[in-house]
């Protein structure tokens, strides 16, 4: 686990509106995500209160999971694209994947 | 009291109370889904029955109308409302397009009142729900390149609300009338009743409405309450022009008065994501809706039996 | 055998053998929310066909049912079955309410068999969900400063429950009856199946309850068993004394008997959350419930009938 | 044309066209029970009408065509599809087994039609879905220790579609007629509407299947078509031989040539994981079932007609 | 990234019983949260399972992330008011947010 | 929060299909959890996309907190015996516990 032999994994948590699930999608597989998970949510933030009372109101929590370089480029990526006009909050966290080989693209896979 | 009218109080005043009634949301898209699903059916149905001719002129003077509604609305939200360009587009595009819950409630009304209507009126209702999109975009933006009108086409036909109609339509055009009979008992006899449900939902979904009201004040509510009345009007003069039943007036009345609830949010949200939501929301669902359920219909039937008599001298 | 009780043994045999067999919670809250506007439609029809006078004797004759049968169930958990004083408390507090799926079996039955009931019925059933929850938090606190009694009264009267039963004796009351007819095959054609699909989930929700009555033991099966037995005398009595019709006098004897699972077990969470819900629920859901639905009935039938001859020398 | 089949068409339309119709999940799940305890009950009543005897041969043949009809497939899929040993063991459990919305198609067709059929066709059907799964599994593993029978019986027969095929059957069996006709308009009068929904949803999932189909190609086409009508052959000459009506007979070969696409995948999954669920469902669900629902029931009819003149001289 | 450029940012999770989801919008209120997130779960801990098979049985997960001051400040409040007769989970750890600056009260904002 | 006064408690994350809800419900009883948290999810990863559209096409997502020795346990016996034939990813993260407790057979609890 010494930081030379791996590269860093990141976890990236977007919580967003529910109608960004399927452009997300989209920017995930151009920006070389390898997946990628979603679930239903709600919640409430700077703007407003988001209840998933009906369709267009829900939020959707999506997380991906990948080398530092490329989580950090997605995030960048959505800030720039939808932070603006977007009910959108987003954080990263370090992770440890089993059998990370996926996620290290220069050496192993 | 029209119970079906009692279901959509009964769920505005829980909202307002703040009361914890909800109806799942797998509960509302069902019943969402069967609305449609019956009145493409119910339209395609009477579609079987006649001559498919003539046609054509009803389909293009709904799509005008759909064109002309939201070019009424944009300036008056941009010069009197003084709202932004986005926003202003985006309204005038709810307003061009239709509402399928206020047809459906159209629709009860005339069915109770044993009035008939014409056949084409849910091929009128699809037709009537695009345009006002491309509109408002074009507003908004110009022929700007950014716009990808593809994305956008896919988004709206390809969204539920319109594959469920044409769906209805098709498959009620192309049943045999006793293969009918043996889905009625869902499909139709239940159709009120589940109108009564969406409504309570529908009630529910107004009340949420009611702090951006407050918030955005006074002109969304004039605008909410006088664009539907000059929508009805175009859309009934149209109707007489178009020589349809004094039944199929209401309808292209009632959907010229309405405004999308769904269909042009969530074109909006993806294709004009600066607008902001909540104003358009606010207007047509916080105010026009319950305007056109709870008083519309009646006024918009005077209104139609008048120009009638005035027009055709009968 | 009638196949609504059928439907609840099958659940209930499902649950008990660890079936996978699950209703999905959108459909059993869609299910539950159409009984209740239902019961609450039933009652408000009839309400409006006959003169208001005299309901107010009922009204308070049911308060005082409600207010009574937890001060005598409270002693005996307390003492006999050395309980907790919350957790006395919040059982009594679930005895005193009633049992909305359980007044439904009741319906049903009479329907079955042709017995009217007396139009108030639902009107008590919603006077009677109440007062039992405060006198629970009073038995567990007494007039303790730290209840927040608005707390209380908004979580139980905004509550899913008495919302859709009240605004269902409202639209009921205030609808024309051709209005009510186009939504009838909805919400009274469906009545008994949709009663059959709950009553599949009670069964195997029931069957949940069987590890904590194991747990728990034979105290709790004897008192969830003979406590109904005593509320349906009260509640006999009190319908003769009103002078209810034979339907109305079991349907009180029912209301009186069951137990709540719903409205009840989510106030004594959030008001009373010392007490043990596992307890309650063991007894309201696993025993109760299955003993009114399964025998119950008949018996207090049985009962309500010997009573009143002894009385009224009828 | 049937409008059940057009739902089915439509579903599969807007599948392929990516649209993003979908039913929710909770409806999806709540339209297939009412199916599965439906069609229980109407076996049920049947089966409650007439004398029990002679239903033990019928038992066994249907055990027996569910045991062989694997054992065809799988050296098939073994030598010509050169599959992999657990892939052909599982697609031959698939297609041994059966699918109840085959079923309810068939059973459908037959109403529209007014034929009869024998009561005890939904107990064949619950019969067959099971052995085919045992014999999969031994296909793939031999008698393998490894094999948790235990586990692969539990989650057979407590899985929910047996559970409410069986419910349902014992519900129908026992129920009082006046009972049943008060639950009849939902679980009866709905059937073909109900039915109708579940075809939509079953066809936007038909159509998920597509790209699969593209990759494994043209062998698992081929035999998702010609699997069925050995099937319908072998079921419709048992059927003759026990003595089943028409109805009866059409209805044993429709079950011999659908394939599980509930039941066995799930129990695959689990006790074969080594195989690829993707192969099997591409085919029973993108070619067999469409082939049955679409084209399959009119031809196993003719089949079974025929098959009936030749052997009996009728 | 240094520490001390940037206030540490907290992702505060907690499971516990559905009919606490109002009560715990009103305490996020008060104690100072600048958004949150909800979805549903179900699980089981020590005080048993919790299948979701009926309204009272299900479970949510809550999601805060602010700076850790006022996570904590939550979390403390929380346990103290809620973890004896609820079934209840806390647990914090480390996130990192683009465009942190509405978290941080010294500074921005 | 020096090491060596607690030991290190770890959230394992469980990507994997709903067919395994009730497997790997079993396996963590045996395998020493001392909870769970499951919600439902839908994505795509190298076994393809999980759109949850119908049953057999789900996600589910599962949380369990426990001391570093127990939650590797469980992450490398759920690897070894469902990683090869389901979809599924795991990933650890760093969390502190309130009331940590529990996790920490040594000494406490
Ligand atoms: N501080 C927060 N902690 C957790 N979730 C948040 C927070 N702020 C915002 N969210 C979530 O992100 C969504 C969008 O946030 P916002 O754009 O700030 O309105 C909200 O609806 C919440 O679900
Ligand atoms: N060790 C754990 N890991 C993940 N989730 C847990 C754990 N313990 C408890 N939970 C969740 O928290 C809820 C309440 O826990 P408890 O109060 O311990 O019964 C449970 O129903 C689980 O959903
Ligand atoms: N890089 C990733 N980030 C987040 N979730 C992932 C990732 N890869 C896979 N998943 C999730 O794990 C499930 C199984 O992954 P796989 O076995 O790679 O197909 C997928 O359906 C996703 O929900
Ligand atoms: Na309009
Ligand atoms: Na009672
Ligand atoms: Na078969």
């Amino acid at each position: 686990m010494s930081p030379e032999s791996k590269p860093q994994i990141k976890l990236l948590t977007v919580i967003t509106e529910t109608a960004l699930e399927h452009p997300l999608q989209r920017d995930l597989r151009t920006l070389g995500a390898k997946g990628y998970t979603i679930s239903d949510a709600r919640g409430k933030g700077s703007r407003g209160q988001r209840d998933a009372d009906w369709e267009a109101s829900g939020n959707i929590r999506l997380e991906v999971v990948g080398d530092e370089a490329t989580v950090r480029r997605i995030a960048e990526h959505l800030q720039q694209r939808y932070y603006d006009n977007y009910a959108m909050i987003i954080w990263l966290s370090d992770v440890e994947v089993l059998r990370p080989g996926k996620f290290s693209t220069p050496s192993s896979s | 009291m029209d119970p079906v009218i009692l279901f959509f109080l009964f769920g505005l005043a829980a909202g307002l109370m703040k009361s914890e009634l909800r109806l799942p949301t797998a509960v509302y898209d069902g019943v969402s889904m069967l609305l449609l699903l019956t009145i493409g059916m119910k339209g395609g149905v009477e579609l079987a029955r006649q001559p498919f001719l003539g046609l054509l002129p009803d389909i293009l003077g709904a799509l005008a109308l759909g064109l002309i509604l939201p070019l009424i609305a944009f300036p008056v939200l941009l010069k009197l409302g003084r709202f932004k360009r986005v926003d202003a587009a985006s309204i005038a595009a709810h307003y061009g397009s239709v509402s399928v819950g206020t047809f459906a409630v159209g629709i009860a009304w005339l069915e109770a009142r044993g009035i008939p209507w014409d056949a084409q009126m849910a091929l009128l209702l699809v037709v009537m729900e695009v345009p006002a999109i491309l509109v408002g975009l074009l507003l908004a933006r110009g022929l700007s390149k950014e716009t990808q009108w593809g994305e956008v086409a896919r988004e709206v036909f390809l969204g539920k609300g319109i594959m469920l109609l044409l769906g209805g339509l098709l498959i009620g055009w192309l049943s045999d009338p006793e293969g009918l009979d043996a889905i009625r008992p869902l499909f139709f006899d239940l159709f009120k009743g589940v109108l009564a449900i969406f409504l309570l939902e529908m009630g529910l979904i107004t009340a949420t409405q009611a702090s951006s009201l407050k918030r955005y004040g006074l002109f969304l509510i004039g605008f909410g309450i006088v664009m539907p009345l000059v929508g009805s009007v175009l859309g009934s003069l149209l109707g007489l022009a178009l020589g349809l039943t004094p039944g199929g007036v209401l309808l292209l009345a009632l959907l010229a008065a309405s405004a999308s609830y769904i269909a042009v949010p969530a074109a909006m949200r993806i294709s004009l994501p600066q607008a902001n939501p909540t104003l358009s929301l606010a207007a047509s669902l916080g105010v026009t809706f319950p305007f056109n359920v709870l008083v519309g219909v009646p006024i918009y039937w005077q209104l139609s039996e008048t120009l009638r008599a005035l027009f055709t001298g009968a």
